[in-house]
């Protein structure tokens, strides 16, 4: 039996929005999702303190946290969490979450993402050389030396598509997804 | 003649009543149900008051019959049978509806629940106006006891029975009693060696006239009831002749073949073919292990045979099969530690200086394979620096669940221990200290002062890929801090894994062959978790120590001797009343067909030739009920269970099955 | 369609050893489950006749929920390897009298499994409220095959018996 | 046996070597590799984090379109994130109704259906240790890489997170890479970091978070005297072959590590030619590695070390050691 939730709706929203996230309620804030992140020192918060901030409703510092944006989906936490709380799924549900508030101040991460799936929505594949320069071209411009290094070692052995592929059924995977954002909306 | 019905609906303070509209149930009852001629709702029908309540009525109105709707029958069906038999009514006039563990506790909506409150009432009541005059079989209590385990408990336990005059059978599985606590070097908080306060309670056993100790065996069947089990054990053979084994150890000595010990040594250290686990086991004979043994597997050898004195090795020795007869039963098998291999991330097996917490006792102990110099896995280096990892197994849902209750202290003693016998920096690492007994707080205080660092953070892993010069050659313990909110990676020359504490993996087997239940997780259920800890389900059987839960030295003693105190007021009343529900066939009724002879399990069943007709055997019924449902000329009747007194009991509980049909009128949709 | 307010009577048979204190630990643990089932105590789950499970249906309930220790944990050492014969029949006679075989469940349950009895009564008073009434005592008196197939249902029954562990 | 094949956008482009070497290598191994028809890209770890129904919907249409093959029971990927993205869909969506009506009313729209659980989703490593077996490929194997020290590599996402209820692998320290690479004749290194991060996406968020991740996998392969790691997933292939002179410069290494698929080391345990199975598409060179083979065979390098006799080994067992001593 549960108590409604009424004193934390957003914890109570990431816990809807995530498959089992039920186990979140029982974080015993041990720390060893954080201690095992490959990007744990790059965060501003780690995530337990992700998961303490959700328990004392701090939504706004939640979604402007960099944390969801350094996850590199390892689901280390995930295997090792002593709850079998869905850490990496919640992960996820922070990003769109943040994405939805707009209110994480650096755009590069959720940029990624946009643009990745800018081209699967168009191509109905992936496109690493046009999202690479198009992202880089963006965020940062100076690091273009670096990125040429990367693209030329991978144009030269033909690894790089110069034009993207497009399948065959755009029309049917389009209509799927308008479908799906649909049924996400309500 | 018809009945006169009493009817008590218990609040049980709100717990009932917050629900279920108790005053409802009891004004409907009154008016609805036949023969009821009270109805009454009372606060507590546990209360002495509500029982005299129930004893005033029966006196001064007559009652035939009593129903309490209330708790759960498993907790107060004796306290309202002593009530109607206190008030001259037959104790088996009375039946007991659960109210609150099967509504108020589990039901929210209140209409729901006092519908369902109303049909258990009913069903209750057609049932209970069918009951038959009962008497409980009264048997003897056999003044023998038999305590299974002789670990601390299962001695302490032994100790209590056998200064109180009885005699006591304690069979031991190992070679030697004294479990876990042998192994370990010094106790919490107090800092007593183990060895010092526990082997001379170890010889107190062997030596007492009234306990028999049967080491190396094993129970291998039990029947019979309480007041009269028989026990058959497994004696395994030795290979060495008790009688004539001075215990001098010479066999031991000159036995070329060395293995690890497994067991007591917990796998650091080396013991030999024929062996004693450890110099003051007890009994003093050593025992031939036929695996590593080069007689046994070459059928070379037979040194030991050779260099005995008195010729007690007897290669030929068979396992003895031993019938006991007991009263009672005390089971204290203890526990199992957690296999640290599972939890790949600390490494243990792969990274040679991680160690359990059991081999750091084993470490730790003057009488262990270092004679207790603390040293890496290379047996020489001293390590500088000592991580201790807490709840490795416990507190986790894919292994164990619980907390293991010892660790916290256990770390904090490995941590004195480390701090007094090396220059080690010692660091715990904790999701929560857990101190919680007397003297343990101030314990940890104590370690605190004595230099003994703590992290808050639960280890995400330990590893030997050095990322600085710093961690070259170290075991680098990954963790957050949780307190800086900072993941760190604390360079140790060893880790100490705290290890939980597990059910024996044949906990289950076990429970089955006494006829107990386990918890989920295979820890021995009692009674009640809180004012019945150390009973269990089944009369005759009790518990004590880590089987039941984990536990600590002070708590596993208390239980034994709780058990002990518990077995004696069986032995000194000397009888013990049993439950009349036993199963009868009316020989006018049977047909003879001998189905039911097969069906029970007890063999309480012959068919009697010259008749033609099959008889039950009261001694030996257990009252399961299955040769009542199979009996095709329904021949066989259950006492407290006929088939009268269940369709009373369907018709009471389908109360509204019109009510149903009025307002509903559906369909049909059977064919 | 089902009616929407229909809610289904279930009478349970519950073991004394296992299940019934499975319910005891349902209840201690507060774990809230629909209130449809209604439970006799019996001591076995090999005591329950089929007998009282066709009562039970003739009586007006629409399902029974037979409930015991787990295979290999009877308290009685193997009665409820009978009490799975004697289902296995039970929903084969059913099936044959036209009666939905959800109608009729049989779940292990060990006195630690509070939760799993739980979640079994949810699931089962769903499954029923979706098939709706079975409403047998209205059409009791009628066809002469449902007596007929009682009869059969019984020869069966005693056929089966006679097969032993 | 026929398997439904997804190999994910990775192997048309930056992954064809991978590509190459699996066709070339699953005829003798007694494999039949049905492509999905028009399978589209599987979201990698971006979509979710944008929308969840059009996530699972994405993922939902590949399923849908394999469930078409016919005789087929498992569908295969050798991307790892490709591998849990379908694995994950079609557990999760057996798992959450809700879940699993939203994405069959999303993929209704394009006139598809996936009941959960109609496919089976196996990682391709998984498909030839447990399906086809490690002692067919060593019986398959014609030019043991003897001499050949390699770095089995398995990155995350096919250990973590266990998803079945009884996963095939540990999820920290798998072995079923070890035993194949062995079975080939190669000495596999002690390789703690075999399940670690190769950096995901933070090659394009935040390098130097990524760096770190590649310059610690790469380090502790070198540190073992590994010739080259072998990977089984494109992505981490990409990061560590591709950001390799990136990470030297950013560490102030020299590391010239050579990061090769499991499938090209077993085509050349077959024998095959390397340019059929794609070397030469590597930045960092794997013709270290070629020239190794077909070496004369060294004798294993080091003998094992004797037992020190009782009286001077004051050592203690390792747990689990067995027997006398």
């Amino acid at each position: 039996m549960s108590r409604p939730p009424s004193t934390q709706p957003f914890l109570h929203e990431v816990i809807e929005a995530t498959p089992g996230g039920e186990a979140l309620k029982t974080c015993l804030q041990c720390g060893t999702c954080s201690g095992s992140c490959p990007s744990g020192p790059d965060m501003d918060h780690s995530p337990r303190e992700i998961f303490a901030m959700l328990m004392a409703g701090m939504e706004d510092e939640v979604l402007r946290s960099n944390t969801p944006w350094y996850c590199v989906s390892c689901y280390y936490c995930m295997a090792r969490c002593p709850k079998d709380i869905p850490i990496t799924d919640i992960m996820y549900t922070l990003k769109r979450k943040s994405i939805e508030a707009r209110l994480y101040d650096d755009s590069a991460a959720p940029d990624w993402s946009e643009s990745f799936m800018g081209y699967v929505e168009s191509y109905g594949r992936s496109f690493e050389l046009g999202l690479a320069t198009q992202y880089h071209l963006t965020h940062s411009p100076l690091s273009k030396v670096s990125l040429g290094t990367f693209a030329l070692g991978m144009l030269t052995r033909n690894r790089l598509g110069l034009l993207p592929e497009r399948i065959e059924g755009m029309d049917q995977l389009n209509a799927i997804l308008e479908k799906a954002k649909e049924l996400e909306a309500h | 003649m018809s009945e006169r019905i009493g009817i008590y609906v218990c609040h049980c303070g709100s717990n009932i009543a917050g629900v279920v509209d108790v005053e409802e149930v009891a004004r409907w009852a009154g008016e609805n149900i036949e023969d009821v001629v009270i109805a009454r709702d009372y606060k507590f029908m546990c209360s002495s008051l509500g029982q005299e309540l129930i004893e005033e009525d029966i006196r001064k109105e007559g009652l035939t019959r009593v129903v309490v709707g209330a708790c759960s029958p498993h907790l107060h069906e004796k306290t309202f049978r002593r009530a109607c038999a206190n008030a001259g009514l037959n104790p088996y006039f009375f039946q007991m509806a659960s109210l609150r563990e099967q509504i108020a506790w589990v039901t929210k909506d209140r209409e729901r629940a006092t519908k369902k409150a109303k049909s258990l009432i009913a069903a209750a009541a057609e049932r209970v106006a069918l009951h038959a005059e009962l008497e409980p079989f009264t048997v003897p209590v056999n003044p023998a006891t038999l305590v299974v385990g002789g670990g601390i408990a299962g001695i302490q336990a032994s100790l209590e029975l056998a200064e109180a005059g009885y005699p006591v059978y304690l069979v031991e599985r190992e070679p030697s009693i004294g479990g876990h606590m042998a192994q370990f070097d010094k106790t919490f908080p107090t800092l007593d060696c183990a060895a010092c306060i526990l082997t001379p309670r170890m010889s107190e056993a062997e030596a007492h006239e009234n306990i028999t100790l049967l080491s190396y065996s094993e129970v291998e069947e039990v029947s019979g009831f309480v007041g009269s089990f028989k026990v058959k054990v497994r004696k395994n053979a030795r290979y060495v002749v008790e009688e004539d084994c001075t215990g001098c150890g010479i066999c031991t000595e000159k036995c070329p073949t060395s293995v690890v010990d497994d067991v007591f040594e917990a796998g650091i250290g080396y013991r030999k073919a024929i062996y004693r686990p450890f110099p003051q086991a007890v009994p003093k004979y050593p025992v031939i292990d036929t695996e590593s043994c080069l007689y046994f597997n070459t059928g070379k050898c037979r040194i030991c045979e050779k260099v005995c004195p008195t010729e007690a090795i007897d290669f030929e020795q068979q396992d003895e099969l031993i019938e006991l007869e007991v009263g009672n039963i005390i089971l204290a098998t203890g526990y199992e530690t957690f296999d640290a291999t599972r939890i790949t991330q600390y490494g243990y097996g792969r990274l040679p200086n991680v160690f359990t917490s059991l081999e750091f006792e084993r470490l730790c102990n003057a009488a262990g394979p270092t004679e207790g110099k603390l040293v890496l896995r290379d047996g020489v280096t001293e390590p500088k620096s000592i991580g201790i990892i807490h709840c490795v197994g416990s507190r986790d849902v894919h292994y164990n669940p619980g907390c293991s209750a010892i660790c916290c202290m256990s770390a904090l003693k490995f941590g004195h221990l480390a701090i007094e016998k090396s220059e080690a920096d010692v660091t715990s690492f904790y999701i929560d200290m857990r101190p919680i007994a007397k003297g343990y707080e101030e314990f940890y205080d104590r370690l605190m002062e004595e230099g003994m660092h703590f992290v808050r953070g639960r280890v995400a892993e330990v590893t030997d890929v050095a990322l600085a010069p710093e961690e070259e050659g170290k075991l680098i313990v990954q963790v957050e801090d949780t307190l800086l909110g900072k993941q760190r990676r604390v360079p140790v020359d060893m880790v100490v894994l705290m290890v939980g504490l597990e059910p024996r993996p044949d906990a289950r087997d076990v429970a089955l062959r006494f006829g107990i239940s386990c918890s989920m997780n295979g820890w021995f259920t009692e009674r009640h978790p809180k004012l019945d800890p150390v009973a269990t389900m089944t009369d005759g059987i009790f518990i004590a120590g880590t089987c039941q839960g984990a536990k600590d030295i002070p708590d596993s003693v208390a239980q034994g001797a709780a058990a002990a105190a518990r077995v004696l007021s069986m032995i000194t009343r000397g009888h013990v009343q049993i439950e009349p529900i036993v199963a009868e066939i009316n020989p006018e009724q049977c047909s003879g067909c001998r189905i039911c002879n097969e069906l029970c399990p007890f063999n309480a069943i012959d068919y009697i030739e010259a008749d033609a007709v099959s008889e039950i055997n009261t001694a030996l019924c257990k009252g399961c009920g299955t040769c009542v449902a199979a009996c095709p000329a329904g021949a066989i009747t259950g006492a407290h269970f006929s088939n009268q007194q269940i369709m009373a009991e369907l018709d009471g509980l389908l109360f509204d099955v019109n009510e149903h049909d009025e307002t509903m009128q559906p369909e049909p949709t059977a064919a | 369609m089902p009616d929407e307010n229909f809610e289904p009577k279930i009478i349970g048979f519950f073991c004394n050893w296992c299940s019934y204190r499975a319910a005891d630990m349902a209840g201690t643990a507060r774990m809230n489950y629909e209130p449809n089932v209604r439970i006799i105590r019996v001591m076995c789950s090999g005591r329950v006749d089929p007998d009282f499970v066709m009562a039970a249906f003739a009586k007006g309930a629409d399902g029974v929920l037979i409930a015991g220790c787990h295979p290999g944990e009877c308290h009685y050492n193997n009665q409820n390897f009978k009490t799975m014969r004697r289902y296995a029949l039970l929903k084969h006679t059913l099936r044959a009298i036209g009666v939905e075989e959800e109608r009729i469940r049989l779940q292990w349950a060990s006195a630690a499994e509070g939760a799993i009895l739980a979640r079994s009564i949810d699931e089962m008073v769903e499954r029923v409220r979706e098939l709706g009434p079975l409403n047998w005592p209205k059409q009791w008196e009628a066809p002469p095959e449902v007596e007929e197939a009682i009869k059969m249902m019984e020869a069966e029954h005693a056929e089966a018996l006679e097969v032993t562990a | 046996m026929r398997y439904a094949y997804y190999p994910g956008c990775s192997l048309t482009r930056s992954a064809r070597a991978y590509a190459e070497s699996t066709a070339a290598i699953v005829g003798p191994l007694g494999i039949e590799l049905v492509e999905v028809e028009d399978w589209n890209c599987c979201g990698a770890t971006e979509y979710i984090a944008i929308n969840k129904s059009a996530a699972y919907a994405l993922v939902g249409r590949n399923l849908a379109l394999a469930t078409s093959i016919e005789d087929v029971e498992t569908l295969t990927a050798p991307c790892s994130a490709c591998y849990l993205n379908l694995k994950k869909v079609d557990r999760y969506m057996g798992e959450y109704p809700d879940l699993n009506q939203r994405t069959n009313t999303a993929l209704a729209a394009g006139g598809l259906s996936y009941e959960p659980g109609t496919l089976h989703v196996k990682h391709l490593l998984d498909v030839i240790t447990e399906d086809i077996g490690v002692e067919v490929v060593a019986g398959s194997v014609s030019q043991p890489l003897a001499g050949i020290k390699l770095a089995p590599y398995y990155g995350c996402l096919i250990a973590r997170p266990a998803l079945d209820d009884e996963p095939a692998h540990d999820t920290e320290q798998p072995h079923n890479l070890d035993d194949l690479l062995t079975a080939l004749g190669a000495d596999v290194v002690d390789y703690p970091v075999k399940t670690n991060c190769c950096g995901g996406h933070m090659a394009q968020i935040s390098a130097s978070t990524a760096y770190g991740l590649i310059g610690k996998l790469i380090g502790a392969a070198a540190k073992a005297g590994a010739d080259a790691i072998v990977t089984i997933c494109p992505m981490c292939q990409l990061n560590l072959d591709a950001y390799q002179t990136q990470v030297n410069r950013h560490l102030g290494t020299k590391y010239k590590m050579p990061i090769l698929y499991f499938t090209q080391m077993i085509g050349l345990a077959m024998g095959m030619k390397p340019a059929d199975l794609g070397f030469g598409q590597e930045i960092v060179s794997g013709k270290p590695v070629l020239a190794k083979v077909g070496l004369p065979v060294h004798e294993p390098a080091g003998p094992t070390p004797k037992r020190r006799s009782r009286r001077n080994d004051p050592s203690l067992p390792m747990p689990g050691s067995r027997g006398e001593r």
